[in-house]
């Protein structure tokens, strides 16, 4: 799929993170255990000294000026070699946003230090009564003198305990004639007096999301994006992007790489049925491989990604869950010890299987659930708008 | 048609009072014990399980139930004791009821009338609980097994591991089951005569591996019964864990209807939608589907020759597993976020059902068997 | 699942099968060959000289009196043994719909002929632009003296051609206020002036069924059956009938038996993906004759079959079409060639896999497509009705 | 990441002009010859084909792509040769376009240069219509072959039978594959020198059984090429197919989409039904995933090595089966009894795509293939 010189730049591109990022780091990416926030951010530190941590952003931004293409193959390689995530946020989300719609101070100002590390991002959309449906959030923000004051709750918010910054979808016009037509975008400090971060707790007892409360919270009239009430439109932006990378092809051949060697550690490779499910999880990634492949070749010849993202959404996502059902299938009971101190001396990794079972759950829900997806798809192809 | 006589009636009782009556008696401890809350807090105060509910179980007599009334049991069915199973799955309870109940029977099937006067009584009081511990790693549920007994001065020398053993972290009582020269062989042996490494499941019951380090024990720890008693446990335990499960798929039914029809988006109730309509739809036939085939297991195991009965719970394991699977799945997915989190019980019903996939052998395991036996 | 006597009572239905129905139909029917309308009437006479025509229906009628349980395992035991079947819409669905609503002439007249086979009924329901959605049906009749002037047309009017009567839905009122409370069930003789039964030929070559067109057909005004404007009524309860035995549970036993001995003789037994297979329908079959049982059960002890019959027509019908497409499976491109003539001498029943394959797509269409089934089941279920 | 290199292009064309070209001409020729009404006719005038199509093909040169331009050829690439294919698959042509490609593309790659010199150029003008007979009976698509040549006095003599050819039944000439004592090698047979009983399969393709019983052959008619040249036609044979079906599932999803936006039902068109939105959907996503692994898979038969080649090839066989299953089963359902009709396009789809997922080796064959390769 790739041309020969995209081959030599992917293979200049593995070379780094085999160079740059710890072998410590990437075994814990292997093998699904969670990196710590230093960890994360020392890897930041040293994409930016290569220039690398923003490779989709323009030049004039602290991009690389890559082509979609390039970037694509950059950030597969780096899941396919266990690097760790970045986190989208700042990078992928609010960056593209602010370039666009942010003021010229907004843009100097938050754009370095969102490529640099020195502020990290959550996306404050989600509320308990505000998912997917998004339109009926209900965090106010009210103009008092120079500063909005903002009340209300955020829930599912993702990594808002390891960040100092939320942009924020917040209700500036209670009387818009159209629930999104009231809505603003806010960039909040959030050590500002009156927020309020409390973990929400998954099953396998990690913390990685959070509520977020806002109790007269201050926040200076120039932090809203762009022009008020147009919150909406941006939102759509911020959920847009990070589109060609949507099957999240490099971190599935990764997880069906650690399957077939559970599988094999396990004797599975010689079970027939075994085999042939195996066969049918590498082949589903083949033909996503090969759909993608045609998404970048349209993108080569500058067709933006249209509702094939959301197909690849659909089943990538899926394809991650099959993958992850397989690896604990694959250890059968023995995967039913759980967390620290509960492994197996000889086969420490079995105590992580659930994890990553458990873990990719969420990718058929965040980012607009499956269902949605398909909402969309049929909306755009027009399906029931003949009357 | 399935060669299966469910009637007439096991001799026992069967009896619609009895019925009535144990489920009555159930549904008061289990809403005494086991409200969610409670569950949880048994959890965070680090003790894995609740003492008081075991004893209310003794209590009411549930640790007796099917086992011989000479030795302090209650002869009732083995479909009084899975109706029992299937409402501790819906309350998800951690204690390991169902395989604390094998084990029991086990030892009534196998043991020697010495071995169960020594021990039946305590179990039956609830104060001594037994397991059976069969399986080994590499999620090997009826393969071959490697732990031997070896013949011994004192008596019989044990080595080999066994793994993950459901309820092995607070068993007082193992049956083991391991080669000798003869077959496989089953023994009794005291924890406190075993290494063991306690751990908790990731649906929070408890589990063990056992480290059988050339452990002795006496000639008269092993058990009369042997392979034959085994098989017959291990296709219990698989049609009760079918058992429990079918009550996880109802309590899972039950909550994702509750939250489908009472959030709303776009100005709907979730449950107005049509696609997740016939997602609930779904959710449920998976359920009518599973309970039935889980009674006929258990019949067959009451009731019916080895090779039906393995043919009926392998049929029973096949089919309450695909439920399982897709109920827990669709649990977590109409709840949203909230179907992920530790405060509500939809994340922990997906992890109940996930294990029971993952036990007693899993799908390819079953499907082979279940060929093997009308090919 | 059966109790002793009711075994017993299975083995004198099967003796009295093995004996009564000649070799040759049951060949037929386990290969899946069509049968004679002749073969059919055959069967259909001694049954009846046996008093078994219409099991289910009441003694007082020239039925046997039978319990539902009794009446499920007579057909179970014909579908199992090979028995042709006799058609639904005289025995099942018109007969108990006239002994209910019937005028006391009606009843006198027509049950006699339909126990006897003189009288083949064909169900006039469905129409180009009526389906699934019955109450948009367009077939008007207008009273003119004491004559119904019949003008439409129906489609879909399976084995209409073999019949000689009709029971038909018509919109005798157009001004009703909803489109369901105009509408009239009509007894119609099909050799009345007017009628024009055209052959509608599956991709198969088959004619089972066809368009009735009606040019002003007179019908007698008292083969209106029960009161005027009230079919859709009548229909509901003709459509319930028949739900004991829904999961065709004999029939997929049969067609069980027959892809066990296809695969044996193209030596898939030993494929362990193919094993694996089979082994999957067989279970679901011994699951959803449990769920049948549980329904025995209740009706054993009085209570109606409810949403489950509903289930059971889903995931029968589902069933019926993965048995089928295993067969052609076990086939491979064997089974290709196709049609009288086509066959393989050494192997004649090739020639006919398909057309099991293909007859099955219907049964997840008619009767209330499986989408349909869902929805009454979702309704019944109350999903959505908490506003 | 895929290791196939799609870029370079291939020397010969894969321009985007000579596609433009061939598309062009392509849609001319089916919408002169293959309307549903002209399909149907031409099957009830008892000729299985339509003479004119085939007679058209040719003067479009469409008979001589991908083949050498010293022997009549035109030689464009694979990949222009599958978008051909596909356009067939949508119109459902009667003839055997891609087995006959396939069969004068083996000729090309094993045959002598007299055997091509003898053959190629009355192939490309349409006169002599080659086909490859390699399957035999039991769905033995690439199993050991029975069929044998022995050495004869006069040359070759051929013993076995070939089941179930495509094409077969009006062929002039046929590639045979047989076992001789060093391996599998392939003999030119005429049409006239076999028995043949020539059948419509359920899709109305032609097909034809070939007895080969003791036909005696010329040792020139001995291919060059053996087992390997066999294996590439195979795997290209497969990869067409694909194609074919691509361009058969397109059909039916437009067949379905303008049925359901039409069709009414208590009121609202089908397609307004979630239900039904979210299936066309699903339809929608196996054609876009099934037609980029295809297109993999003709590279890869263009291209690379036999063992990427196989991987390639048993993915797309495996990937679009299950989109030709899923899309030819839920255009059959959406229709409603209009789908089952021989006068309406539903049902042949179905029947197309439902051979196509019998042909070349079934799902189990194919995954079991890939599995060899990967694990």
């Amino acid at each position: 799929m790739y041309t020969a010189r995209e081959q030599a730049f992917a293979e200049e591109v593995r070379a780094f993170v085999r160079s740059e990022c710890s072998e410590d780091v990437r075994r814990k990416v292997f093998e699904a255990v969670a990196v710590t926030a230093q960890e994360r951010l020392a890897w930041h530190k040293a994409l930016h000294a290569r220039g690398w941590a923003a490779p989709h952003w323009p030049a004039e931004h602290g991009g690389t000026g890559w082509s979609p293409v390039e970037t694509y193959i950059f950030s597969e390689t780096l899941a396919e070699e266990g690097a760790p995530d970045l986190g989208s946020f700042g990078l992928k989300m609010l960056g593209p946003t602010l370039m666009q719609y942010g003021t010229p101070e907004q843009k100097a100002y938050y754009l370095p230090r969102i490529l640099s590390g020195e502020d990290i991002w959550c996306q404050g959309f989600s509320e308990p009564g505000a998912g997917s449906d998004l339109a009926s959030l209900k965090t106010r923000a009210v103009l008092d003198g120079d500063h909005w004051v903002v009340n209300g709750q955020k829930m599912w918010t993702t990594m808002a305990h390891e960040s100092n910054m939320m942009f924020a979808l917040v209700r500036t016009d209670p009387d818009a004639p159209k629930p999104q037509m009231g809505i603003s975008m806010l960039l909040i400090d959030l050590k500002t007096p009156g927020v309020d971060i409390r973990p929400i707790i998954l099953l396998n007892g990690e913390r990685t999301t959070n509520e977020v409360f806002f109790d007269n919270v201050r926040v200076p009239a120039e932090n809203l994006v762009g022009e008020p009430h147009k919150g909406w439109t941006y939102s759509r932006v911020v959920l847009g992007n990070e589109r060609l990378s949507i099957a999240r092809i490099g971190l599935n051949r990764r997880q069906l790489a650690r399957l077939k060697r559970i599988a094999a550690q396990q004797g599975l490779t010689t079970s027939p049925l075994f085999r042939a499910r195996i066969a049918e999880a590498s082949i589903e990634l083949d033909a996503l491989e090969a759909m993608a492949t045609a998404m970048l070749d349209r993108a080569r010849a500058g067709v933006a990604p249209g509702i094939e993202a959301n197909m690849l959404k659909i089943k990538g996502s899926e394809l991650q869950q099959r993958l992850t059902r397989l690896l604990v299938e694959a250890a059968g009971r023995s995967a039913a010890p759980f967390g620290p101190g509960a492994a197996d001396p000889d086969r420490p990794w079995l105590a992580r299987l659930f994890k990553s079972h458990f873990d990719t759950r969420v990718v058929s829900i965040y980012g607009g659930s499956n269902e949605i997806q398909r909402n969309i798809i049929a909306k755009s192809l027009g399906f029931g708008a003949s009357r | 048609m399935s060669t299966t006589q469910m009637d007439p009636a096991p001799a026992q009782s069967d009896d619609a009072d009895i019925r009535a009556l144990l489920r009555n008696s159930l549904d008061t401890v289990l809403a005494r014990h086991y409200s969610f809350e409670q569950r949880r807090d048994a959890r965070e105060n680090e003790a894995r399980e609740s003492q008081a509910a075991w004893a209310a179980y003794a209590e009411l007599g549930l640790l007796a139930l099917t086992l011989p009334a000479g030795h302090g049991g209650l002869p009732v069915s083995l479909a009084d004791l899975a109706m029992v199973v299937e409402a501790m799955g819906g309350a998800m309870v951690l204690e390991p009821y169902a395989p604390a109940m094998v084990a029991a029977r086990l030892l009534s099937a196998a043991g020697s009338e010495d071995q169960q006067a020594a021990w039946l009584p305590a179990i039956c009081r609830g104060e001594v609980r037994v397991i059976l511990a069969h399986e080994e790693a590499n999620g090997g549920y009826a393969k071959p097994i490697a732990a031997s007994a070896t013949p011994d001065p004192h008596g019989w020398r044990l080595s080999g591991r066994k793994s993950a053993v459901a309820g092995g972290d607070t068993a007082d009582l193992f049956i083991v089951s391991a080669n000798t020269a003869n077959g496989v062989a089953l023994f009794l042996v005291p924890a406190a005569d075993l290494a063991i490494r306690p751990a908790r499941s990731f649906d929070w019951t408890g589990t063990a591996d056992l480290m059988l380090d050339d452990v002795i024990i006496p000639t008269s720890a092993r058990l009369t019964g042997g392979e034959a008693a085994l098989a017959a446990a291990l296709d219990e335990a698989a049609a009760l864990a079918c058992a429990d499960a079918v009550g996880a798929i109802r309590a899972a039914n039950a909550l994702t209807r509750a939250h489908t029809s009472t959030r709303r988006q776009f100005g709907r109730s979730l449950d107005a939608f049509q696609v997740l309509q016939h997602r609930l739809v779904d959710m449920t036939i998976a359920q009518e589907l599973a309970a039935p085939i889980t009674a006929a297991a258990i019949a067959a195991c009451a009731a019916a020759t080895p090779a039906e009965r393995a043919r009926a719970v392998s049929a029973a394991k096949v089919k309450v597993g695909e439920a399982a699977r897709y109920v827990g799945e669709q649990c977590v997915q109409l709840h949203g976020g909230m179907g992920l989190v530790q405060e509500y019980p939809a994340a922990h019903l997906f992890a109940r059902l996930s294990l029971f996939e993952l036990s007693h052998g899993g799908r390819d395991y079953h499907l082979e068997r279940y060929a093997e036996l009308v090919l």
